[in-house]
């Protein structure tokens, strides 16, 4: 591999790590929240809600419903307001956090789920407060499902950061399209792809060893 | 203090609870007895509003608890702790932070929790599984938890549902004494469901037989065990005082086979030797239980009498006189 | 299988486009025609510059309307295939535009431009701004698939920054200048005459359609070309397409008249 | 029948059992005793295999079923029961459907099925339950799933950890009548761990008692009872042989108190009559007990004796002659 | 909207139908299984085997670590081979089958973990076959998170297929690309976006209805 492609995987891989960095980290900070609250307003739950139900319910599969490379476009104007440009790495992890956070919500969502009603209903009965069971009892019995999530987010992310080079964005899944797909660089074709099943199999490890670790039962 | 009223919990498919009326006072103990299914752990789940019942009121201090905001019943929740039948511990915390749960949900500082889970942990025997997951606790350990943590508030009023029945003889003991305890000391006012009559016996102030949804009996509990009047109470209390006799006795009995019921003071009356020293008779004791409820004896004594018939027969006349209730199980054979 | 050939009483025609103006010049202009001589068409339209040959090569397709010669040449080559252009039809011109400046003299240091990240547009860009002065470009590499990593010297320092074709015209606020394809200009309202520069086409850019080289000299090739190279084409283009690049025998054709 | 040898579980902090070495016998019903947390959930789930024992060996019908083949493991499996202190239902079945499994389990056809489980089900008494799910059932109706579901395959060892705990006493004699039935029928080996000792009085033939994964005490039931060695073995029986008298009667006896232990045929003679009739004293029953294991009476009383001081110490020599265990707890006031 | 037009979107989504019909039923038939032999083959699971649990999971992660786009590519000798043609919606459902089942698998593989390890343990303490443990216990208590799981699936395929222009599928997605995208024509593309949130939004009402009907909780 000549030093100049080296450096082109170099510089790509820093692209999706930072856009893949800061979709994954709003997914959790915003995701994690919207989860809960859509689990929370559920009906029979503490903060049933059958209005904030619907309407967060609807926000999430619209943002849901538009395909990757449509919701780049439209959130073109957001982009520009938020960042001052639309293109570039950081403006298509923009739209990568837009994607990621409904996806993740819902994964939360379905953790939440799970967790034993006995248990939620047992924490109401000390008289705690909604905060501290969400804080207290969701999150931390649903800990391992949502670190299963945040795994198969972060995979599904990673296919779509590859569209990234719509906007300018670059990444690696982007160097495999424009220079492997479009150029017939097999070698780099084949050099990403690896590139890119060593770092899905890196973080299907890790995801699996946290949530065992995060599992009590 | 409680005032239950026309309390009905309704199923899909069943009606767990039929118009109840109920009032539990302050400071006592009062156990739920009654057949699996009657409906005992729904109506105390309608007690701490786990449950919304269908239809009916709650009063407590004079205000009607079904009708109160969720804050209002955050509020009292946090001075009503309730021991649940299936546990239902944070599986994803240690024993300690279990516990520390109930401290936090009262809004207690870190010192606070700090200084008083260990006690209650202490208090329940399970000072050195501190720091174990519930999935690696016995059964008994994770009830040990499930007490710890109800009582973490020192609330006013304790629900228990079962709360010893995976509780060693010993265990259990301990945490009855520890209960009766509290509520003498405190005031505490406790539920108790329980399916173990030794428990009834031996805390109880008053309790009430379930069936089907309603109560069938209540009363003082030495009363439900002397006088059962209800055949579900009478088969729950035959359930500990079993006399059956071996048939093998009955066979080879000499005398009369006779079933004395003292209740109160006559069980301190020497009338064995009172009717031995009027009679000519002899007396032998196969089968017997006296047992001291709230420190008042109930006792069941079945005795063949050997001798005369005619002695026989007087002094049954005589025994019958200073006795609750005479039974002739077998005449002489 | 190929449709066409085997029943030639059917004449069933697949025809392969890019979305876009390839596509619906083959609808609305060329289509009709073809009907007449009662062909029934089936236009198949891709969003990528590989599968149209590939499935051309493999007979899904008898024709496809995307290229031009360069490009076919080079994809041959790559991939060991012998497909073959026929004739040129009326090409889009790659465009500059600038939502911020009017002339390509004010081009300054640090400018961002923008510019189609596919292979072919990007070549045609960059050999743009070269014919400007403001880069040169390495001789060494295929001219065809030149790309940004190619540019030896530059000049102004600008920022070139490849992004998807038909995101070039939304880039405008952003960029100081754009490289845009004429259809693509045209579709997101914008007109060719605003342009700042508009590509002077070389025959080697304009796109040509495609055909299988043993079809090269059946009937359908035969329908098509005259479809394009007839009067009522002209006129449609005229109507339908207006700045574009016209091929040659439009050119004569006009001439004549 | 089952042997067990030096079987040892460690938990990655905790040793739940230590180098245990026991025998079952063929056709016996066999308690197991302990304070909460002492193993004896473990020592179980070690003899059907679904907690692979750290060491030692357990040999069923002279093979070491610690090295089987998956395949056989399962074949074995389907003649062992297993009810479970936590129940384990499918949440996903209705109560037919998690009895049926049992039956699918060991390839019933669905005719006999459909025979079955009917039938297995009016046994536990919830046949009016059939298509409720687990979720909406009682504890005890939970657990009663889980008796027709170990019961379902004529098993021919039955392994039941606490498998009355979550009953109501009827529901419990009715549960343990019918084990005992099998037992006696078809020779049913029974395990069986409980922390009530009314349970082992009932229908074990041995015990054993557990402590900290090791077993202390070991014997027939009748002996443990009736003169237990280890300490905790001794806490256990007194817990339902208490006879704690009430401080007011102590303070206002007449006469010396005594606490006498009859076994055996001891129980049956008329003890107190031939007292009564050789001295001058009155006798008052103040508290006590009497009750058959395996038919044979084992019985406590507390006596008062009432009289001259001299008649009172030979009275107590009479009766100390004539029964196992006499004990003075109070001497006259 | 012209006739013209309207013909259009009853294409796009009889094609989108087609696609997704096929992709999600293969889904079922080989991601249940897949998922379900990633869960049996773990630590502690009665077919424990690490050798299949680790090649099983690779190959899972393989696929998912390849951008679909390049996915699409790469499996076009592979359609070519199955049906003949590698052009149209049936051979975009090719590449969605094979995103799809990886995918379907992990979510599968993650509902599975959710139950309750005792419930298994009492099951093979009947000495229940694996098979009949499989059927009658697995798979009808992860029924609820296997429901959830397929409508997150389902929804993220709607999304992939947009893709499928690639090779020349069609569908509603690639209409809102090819109309709204490369033609600047807003009106298809809100029109295609609203048919997408539509079909999302019933696709989550009936998959959040069916697995609240599955749970017996
Ligand atoms: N998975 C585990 N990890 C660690 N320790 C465990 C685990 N399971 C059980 N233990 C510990 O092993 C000991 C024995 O547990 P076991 O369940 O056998 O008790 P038990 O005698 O059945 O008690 P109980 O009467 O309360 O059910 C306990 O101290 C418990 O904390
Ligand atoms: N969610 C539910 N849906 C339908 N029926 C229910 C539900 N919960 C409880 N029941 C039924 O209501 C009745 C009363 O149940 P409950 O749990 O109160 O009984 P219990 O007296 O506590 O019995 P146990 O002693 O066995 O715990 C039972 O017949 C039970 O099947
Ligand atoms: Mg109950
Ligand atoms: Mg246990």
């Amino acid at each position: 591999m000549s030093p100049d492609l080296l450096n082109e995987f170099g510089k790509a891989f820093i692209e999706t790590s930072w856009m893949m960095s800061i979709a994954v980290i709003f997914a959790i900070i915003i995701g994690v929240p919207l989860g809960v609250m859509l689990f929370v307003t559920r009906e029979g739950m503490f903060f049933e809600n059958k209005f904030v139900q619907q309407v967060a319910g609807t926000i999430v599969n619209i943002i849901r419903s538009i395909p990757f490379i449509i919701l780049l476009v439209v959130l073109i104007p957001v982009t520009k307001l938020i960042l001052g440009t639309s293109m570039g790495p950081t403006a298509a992890s923009v739209s990568l956090t837009v994607a990621a956070i409904p996806f993740y919500a819902r994964l939360v969502e379905a953790s939440l789920r799970e967790i034993d009603r006995g248990v939620i209903k047992a924490s109401e009965s000390c008289g705690a407060s909604p905060w501290l069971i969400i804080k207290d009892v969701l999150l931390p019995e649903a800990k391992p499902g949502m670190i299963a999530g945040l795994t198969v987010t972060i995979i599904s992310l990673l296919s779509y950061s590859a569209m990234a080079g719509i906007v300018g964005g670059g990444g690696i899944g982007d160097l495999a399209i424009r220079f492997g797909y479009y150029r017939f660089q097999n070698d780099v074709m084949i050099i990403t792809v690896i590139i890119l099943i060593i770092l899905v199999q890196l973080i299907q490890f890790i995801g699996d060893k946290l949530a065992k670790a995060a599992s009590k039962k | 203090m409680i005032q239950i009223q026309h309390l009905t919990k309704r199923y899909k498919n069943t009606t767990a609870i039929r118009n109840i009326n109920l009032t539990i006072n302050q400071g006592e103990i009062f156990g739920i007895i009654g057949y699996s299914g009657a409906g005992k752990s729904t109506l105390l789940n309608c007690l701490n509003l786990l449950e919304k019942p269908t239809e009916g009121k709650i009063i407590v201090d004079e205000e009607d608890i079904t009708v109160l905001s969720e804050k209002e019943i955050r509020k009292r929740r946090q001075k009503i702790g309730t021991i649940f039948q299936h546990f239902h511990l944070i599986s994803a915390k240690t024993v300690f932070d279990n516990v520390a749960f109930s401290l936090k949900a009262a809004g207690k500082s870190k010192e606070e929790i700090h200084f008083k889970v260990p006690k209650l942990l202490k208090l329940v025997g399970l000072q050195d599984k501190a720091n174990n997951y519930p999935a690696q606790l016995s059964g008994g350990q994770k009830q040990r938890v499930g007490i710890a943590r109800a009582l973490a508030n020192d609330p006013k009023v304790l629900l228990c549902d079962e709360a010893t029945s995976a509780l060693d003889p010993t265990t259990t003991d301990s945490i009855l004494h520890l209960l009766k305890e509290i509520n003498r000391n405190l005031g505490l006012t406790i539920v108790i469901i329980t399916h173990e009559m030794e428990v009834v016996q031996k805390i109880c102030d008053r309790v009430a037989v379930m069936e089907a949804g309603e109560i069938v009996e209540l009363g003082a509990v030495y009363d439900i065990f002397s006088a059962p009047k209800h055949p579900l109470t009478k088969e729950f209390v035959q359930s500990v005082q079993s006399f059956t006799l071996p048939d093998r006795l009955l066979q080879e009995r000499k005398g009369t086979i006779v079933k004395i019921t003292f209740r109160g003071d006559s069980a301190e009356n020497p009338i064995i030797s009172e009717t031995l020293a009027h009679y000519p008779i002899m007396i032998n004791i196969l089968h017997g239980q006296i047992s001291y409820i709230n420190d008042k004896p109930l006792g069941t004594l079945i005795i063949e009498a050997i001798g005369k018939k005619s002695d026989i027969d007087a002094a049954i006349r005589f025994i019958s006189e200073r006795t609750k209730q005479l039974e002739v199980l077998a005449d002489v054979a | 299988g190929c449709t066409s050939t085997s029943t030639n009483d059917e004449k069933k025609l697949v025809l392969g486009a890019t979305a876009g103006p390839y596509s619906d010049q083959l609808k609305e202009g060329i289509v009709p025609l073809l009907e007449e001589k009662g062909y029934k068409v089936d236009i198949v339209e891709f969003n990528d510059y590989i599968q149209p040959n590939i499935a051309l090569n493999e007979g899904e397709i008898d024709a496809n309307l995307y290229q031009n010669r360069n490009y076919l040449k080079n994809f041959n080559e790559e991939n060991g295939m012998d497909l073959v252009p026929v004739f040129a039809v009326p090409t889009a011109p790659m465009a500059l535009y600038s939502d911020k400046h009017t002339s390509l003299n004010d081009i300054d240091k640090g400018m961002t431009i923008t510019l189609p990240n596919d292979p072919t547009n990007l070549a045609r860009a960059l050999h743009m701004a070269e014919h400007y002065g403001w880069i040169s470009i390495d001789q060494s590499v295929n001219p065809l698939t030149a790309s940004e990593k190619d540019i030896l010297e530059n000049k102004f320092d600008l920022n070139f920054k490849p992004i998807e074709a038909a995101q070039t015209p939304r880039s405008l606020s952003d960029a100081d200048y754009a490289f845009i394809n004429g259809n693509f200009a045209i579709d997101s309202g914008l007109q060719l005459e605003e342009a700042v520069d508009l590509e002077r086409t070389q025959e080697d850019f304009l796109i040509y359609l495609t055909v299988r080289k043993e079809d090269k000299n059946s009937t359908f090739v035969k329908d098509l070309e005259e479809a394009y190279k007839s009067k009522e084409f002209l006129h449609y283009t005229n109507e339908n397409s207006k700045g574009y690049v016209k091929p040659p025998y439009q050119h004569e054709m006009e001439e004549g008249q």
